[in-house]
């Protein structure tokens, strides 16, 4: 399979970047911040992505979905990362998603109806602590009754405070470190002891801080095997980080091309700043990197689709390739921009936030070349 | 026992006695700093009593002569008593850009008159100064200025628009580039003082990315400025300009010192985020980031204990403080890029109380101005290739 | 069973049946390298064995139409031909300038007597080929080149001096650009191929900072060429010469990707210096900055990959080359500059035996041309910021 | 005491320069490659620095030297960086002297003349790895008789074949990555047993691999405390790191001159090269990195001379910056010259060559960097 779109997926790109570019362009996001919105997105906006099939995408077919894959995904992705537009789509569509096709037939036939139409929004209960360690999960689900019963903390959860779902990590036996002993539990909203404190972030998403003081679910609330949910844990966050990657790709092509054409347009000492050596080396390294993290996404989204047994390591290339590249468009967009750069009338300082949140969510550049490291052996 | 020695001691002995405990606390917040003026406000009592008690002495400007409202201290007095602040970490009694910026302006460019009238204020913090230099199409290219001062005798009246006006909304006066020539580009700027409560004067903040409005867009309608208020020569002000803007990269590239409460970064760090059994920050590669990085930043706090004794000695090349202002705000984006990858998810917040309101996430984006304001890193590059490194125009 | 997919079974077993197995190690050093010509040297028959396999079915030139030597393989089928060589671990049967440069531009501007002339020769090995593009005080300056050409009926004589032509003590022919008009830069300047045996060629190796002499200075006195051999138009040698730059620069930009010997440089590095209790390479900083540069190099890889999949379905921007060239030289600078930090002083021995003669720090040193050869890094960004990004000129 | 030269250092200075670049320019260096030196110094030359006074810079004035400082003799050693030129400078007049000034009046006696007129050549037998890692010496020094027998290898010692003196560290008691039970040795030229190979190292300078077969010393051999040289030996490392600083900031300040020098000779496309901005932009980025290695060398060097605890961190900062700030500089110094920089005709090469090795030499910047990291807690 050659490394670039099908026709198939550009068309869905196409259809993806027409519609959230008109849906949910930038002023989107401003107008729910500057309302102060208490969900953090757009219900409706949420279930247009229903009605454009989006949310199906990884959904089978026989499902009610579009059995499509991480290709198709990122695509629609990277238009919500160039709009910077505030969706459920990557915890849901992308996360629990991934996480109930490895489970049971009850959980699909219970959750996919409600993805797929835009009426459910699930969250991801993975970290706890100010990084991203999933390896390290630490809260507790005991034995209790017909099921068990959840206890521990959980930071970072986008989402988390208005969810019908919460994919949660918890340790059914074995210790922090260890990969056997994990469980993953599908908990539904309102459930008793389960306390969520939403909190605004710098780009104006709202992620919780959720407490579990003896949650208790049935046992039927498990996917996949007692102990034995690493390996979907894995394939969730491979799915994720990648889907993360492009939502990167889109914040940081978005800020790039600001940047470009506000080269062009600015003038200072009576010629358009873009015709400053300096400048256009800079705008030139910066494009070198941003099309390099375009194809380690794609390929690590292509081996995901191949059920490649590299994937894993190729979503860790991809995650941090793009919190490098992005990183360097915001920060190049807002300085190349000047003193405009840093008012909150102009977009650019919004894709330097979000280029910060989305970094940093599911592992930051050190964490994932850290992983590689771990992984090479060395 | 020197000279030196026993101001050494009695200096010692004064802060001890007239230095509250509050004043010794690390800064916490933007409220924490004291900008004095007309309208200052205190968070705390000990911050006006401390303010009051320097002033007393001068001490708000240790080397300015006496007549003036300073010290008159020598540079190695001057010296002696920065080192017996920050060895009880005393708080700085006053910011104040007439300090930093206008004052030393004033003491090569201003009349005895001006010197008078002006300066006792600002080393007391009566009167509080913003800068009018930046205008809307004019940012980095500060003589495309096109605020206009025509003359109407005894006096000038203005007409036009700043920009990046630093709180000037708190302001009482500014010290504005104002263009009395049309002809000439650079030659045909002066440099004003005048009431920001004069009659036409009109600031609007702008909302910053960081959430915080520092500056403003600041408007001139008619404005009438006694002639009096002229600093240096018609149509020269571009010379005070100059001056005063080295007197500004100074204080900004002081910024790469900068550490959070005394805690460098690699201990911050370590505290949020724990060692391993090695006592390494147990983030490899987020260590070995801060590691280089405070090589840096540790190498650069000898630059300026350099570069502040050159300039004592009037040995600093003249454009040295372009470079200075380059490395060190370059420098403090990239500390603050470091606090927030180590203070991950948790310092993203950016309205709870754990993190004070966002502090960290704000400060960090407020750094981005730092390469911007007073000159942006690709201008100090361009002024030390060409001045310093005497490389071609073409 | 599809087409392809028997092609991969027939050539999977051809290749196990012809591939010597001293030509599935890795490369060593550069004798491994086989460049072919009229003095080939082969340091094992092996080399000559497998060149000639390969040469009998086309495959050195996998992609190439039949009747000029080539395999006349599909796109499909020349990859893969690659992958089933990659998989094998088989070495290139042949290194040619013959092949990645001056063969597409024949395809594309030669006669069709031209092609039946030189593309079999280098197909086969036989002809090994040197390029006479830089001239001294024209480095990234191409149009300003000085050799001339001069009319002489049914030959040209030409005269002049080139500089940086690679391997062209060894080569047998050249292809190179000379002037035809003095009135005008770009427009006077075609493209000529002659016998390096000629009289009034003469060279002279460049002894570089690595050691080696890779490159050359050559001279030409009063040299006659054929006018047969003017490829394309006379004065457009230009269009040729861009042409066939992109394929040089997508040659080099493939040393991104080059590993030594399989081993990663965090192996290798891990074999050197030993690891931790927690299996981490024992020197912390090193380790970040080698898996930080293999997230970059790892990356570049796909795009190297995607690159060629664009070219080959004719969708890449005529200049990403230059992104792909920049990108990849820099990297490999990188990785050299780790491997060597990695080697600490043993790899800085010069003329030892447990360095092979000082080949590491040769290598290193080496490098260092990847960015100033075939267009400089900073050339390479002034095309990407005009012909991709659209930069302005002033 | 301000952070710069005070006069009598800039006395130093300017006699060092004048004698340096007339006497051991960058020719120098090349004619002593040119005919494949044995030796790697010119012996002449040695004398020569001993008849200026430089060898006695750390020697107290009551035995002969100038009694001078670490900044001193950074003044020398920048000028010897400066001009590429091989000395054993290093080595004795700061190592083997700072060493010798730790241990008994002896030795001082036995080896300060002789190092003041030149005759005397020092090497530092401290490496044991391809990386420099002092607190992880392991070589043997076992009580033998009246004295010790020492058995181990050590590697990358400068002049180490030559050398009349070799200031060895070995381990009388505990284990490697222990600081007790160092000790230091004074051991002399021919020792029976010690096997010295000089390898060509890339900058054309000659350091040895040795071999200590057990080699017998007598008791007065030692320098200082048995098991306790760990402090005589962080005392001479933190001059002898200083001191590579210095050489280094040498190398980096003339590899930059030159490169700025050919900016404003060489044209293209009609224009001096310098005049692109962004080649500009680089060269002032590069003068800033070595303006601020500077300041932190003669930092740490005016603490080393005021005895300051802090020195240890200050030399460790020095050693890292100019390292850092010195390898930019040669790298963008092959790079700006273009092809020309790429041959052995000219001299930029050599100064790439000298900077890795100076780099490397003593810790480079990965060491230091995590040293400091160490000490500081994180």
């Amino acid at each position: 399979m050659p490394l670039f779109l099908s026709e198939e997926q550009t068309m869905l790109r196409d259809a993806a970047r027409d519609f959230v570019g008109e849906q949910a362009p930038v002023s989107h996001l401003r107008s729910l911040r500057d309302a102060d919105d208490p969900t953090g997105f757009s219900r409706d906006l949420w279930r247009s992505f229903g009605e454009m099939g989006f949310n199906g995408i990884l959904i089978p077919e026989d499902q009610g979905g579009l059995g499509l894959g991480a290709v198709a995904a990122g695509v629609v992705l990277e238009e919500v990362g160039r709009n910077l537009t505030p969706s459920p789509f990557l915890p849901t569509a992308i996360g629990a998603v991934t996480a109930l096709n490895g489970g049971a037939a009850a959980h699909r036939e219970r959750w996919f109806p409600a993805i797929l139409s835009g009426e459910a929004v699930a969250a991801l209960a993975i970290d706890e602590g100010p990084k991203h360690q999933p390896e390290r999960t630490a809260m507790r689900a005991e034995r209790s009754g017909n099921g068990f019963r959840l206890t521990g903390a959980k930071q970072f959860v986008a989402g988390g405070h208005v969810a019908d779902l919460l994919i949660v990590a918890a340790r059914t036996a074995g210790a922090p470190g260890e990969e056997d002993g994990i469980t993953l539990f599908a908990v539904e909203k309102d459930a008793a002891n389960l306390h969520a404190d939403p909190r605004r972030l710098a780009d104006s998403s709202l992620a919780a801080r959720l407490r579990f003081d003896g949650v208790e679910v049935d046992a039927d609330a498990v996917i996949g095997e007692v102990d034995g949910g690493a390996a979907t844990l894995r394939r969730m966050l491979g799915h994720v980080r990648a889907g993360a990657s492009s939502e990167l790709l889109g914040v940081g092509g978005g800020a790039m091309d600001m940047t470009v054409s506000y080269l062009k347009e600015r003038k200072q000492f009576g010629v358009r700043i873009g015709a400053f050596q300096a400048l256009q080396h800079r705008a030139a390294h910066l494009y070198s990197e941003m099309e390099v993290a375009r194809a380690a996404t794609l390929k690590a989204q292509q081996m995901l689709d191949a059920g490649d047994a590299k994937a894993d390591a190729a979503v860790s290339i991809a995650k941090a390739m793009t919190g490098m590249a992005t990183t360097l468009a915001v920060q190049e967009g807002v300085q190349m921009h000047g003193g405009i750069g840093m008012t909150d009338e102009y977009d650019i300082g919004f894709y330097m936030k979000r280029a910060r949140v989305l970094a940093e969510a599911f592992g930051d550049v050190g964490y994932h070349a850290d992983r590689l490291a771990e992984g090479a052996g060395y | 026992m020197t000279d030196l020695d026993s101001f050494r001691s009695e200096t010692r002995a004064w802060l001890e006695a007239n230095c509250p405990p509050e004043m010794r606390e690390p800064l916490r917040d933007d409220d924490d700093v004291v900008w004095g003026g007309r309208n200052a406000t205190y968070k705390h009592p000990a911050q006006k009593s401390w303010l009051d008690a320097m002033a007393s002495r001068g001490w708000t400007v240790p080397d300015w002569p006496a007549e003036y409202g300073g010290g008159g201290l020598s540079p190695g007095e001057t010296k002696v008593l920065r080192e017996e602040m920050a060895r009880i970490a005393a708080r700085n009694p006053l910011n104040s850009f007439g300090i930093s910026m206008l004052g030393p302006a004033l003491l090569k460019y201003g009349t005895e008159e001006q010197k008078l009238e002006h300066l006792p204020p600002i080393a007391r913090g009566e009167i509080r100064w913003c800068q009018g230099y930046s205008e809307p199409n004019a940012g980095s290219d500060l003589a495309a200025l096109a605020t206009r001062a025509d003359d109407a005798g005894d006096h000038f009246v203005i007409n036009g628009q700043k920009v990046w006006t630093s709180y000037a909304d708190k302001a009482d006066w500014i010290f504005c580039l104002v263009r009395t020539d049309f002809t000439t580009k650079q030659g045909g700027i002066s440099f004003l003082l005048f009431d920001m409560a004069s009659p036409g004067v009109s600031t609007k903040p702008i909302l910053l990315i960081s959430g915080y409005s520092p500056f403003c867009e600041t408007f001139f309608d008619d404005v009438r400025v006694p002639k009096k208020n002229l600093v240096g020569e018609i149509n020269k002000g571009w010379d005070v300009a100059k001056y005063l803007l080295g007197h500004e990269r100074e204080m900004i590239s002081g910024m790469g010192l900068r550490e959070g409460g005394g805690r460098t970064l690699g201990q911050a760090a370590a505290d949020r985020l724990g060692t391993d059994d090695k006592g390494r920050l147990d983030a490899p590669v987020l260590r070995s980031e801060i590691a280089l990085f405070e090589v840096r930043a540790q190498a650069f706090r000898a630059m300026s204990e350099r570069f502040i004794d050159e300039l004592k000695h009037g040995r600093a090349h003249p454009a040295q403080p372009s470079m200075m202002k380059y490395y060190g705000t370059e420098l403090n984006k990239a500390r603050h890029e470091l606090a927030m990858s180590a203070g991950g998810s948790e310092l993203l917040e950016w309205e709870s109380e754990e993190t004070s309101g966002g502090a960290p996430a704000r400060a960090w984006l407020r750094t981005k101005a730092n390469s911007i304001e007073g000159g942006t890193s690709e201008v100090q590059l361009n002024i030390v290739a060409k001045r310093i490194l005497d490389l071609p125009s073409n």
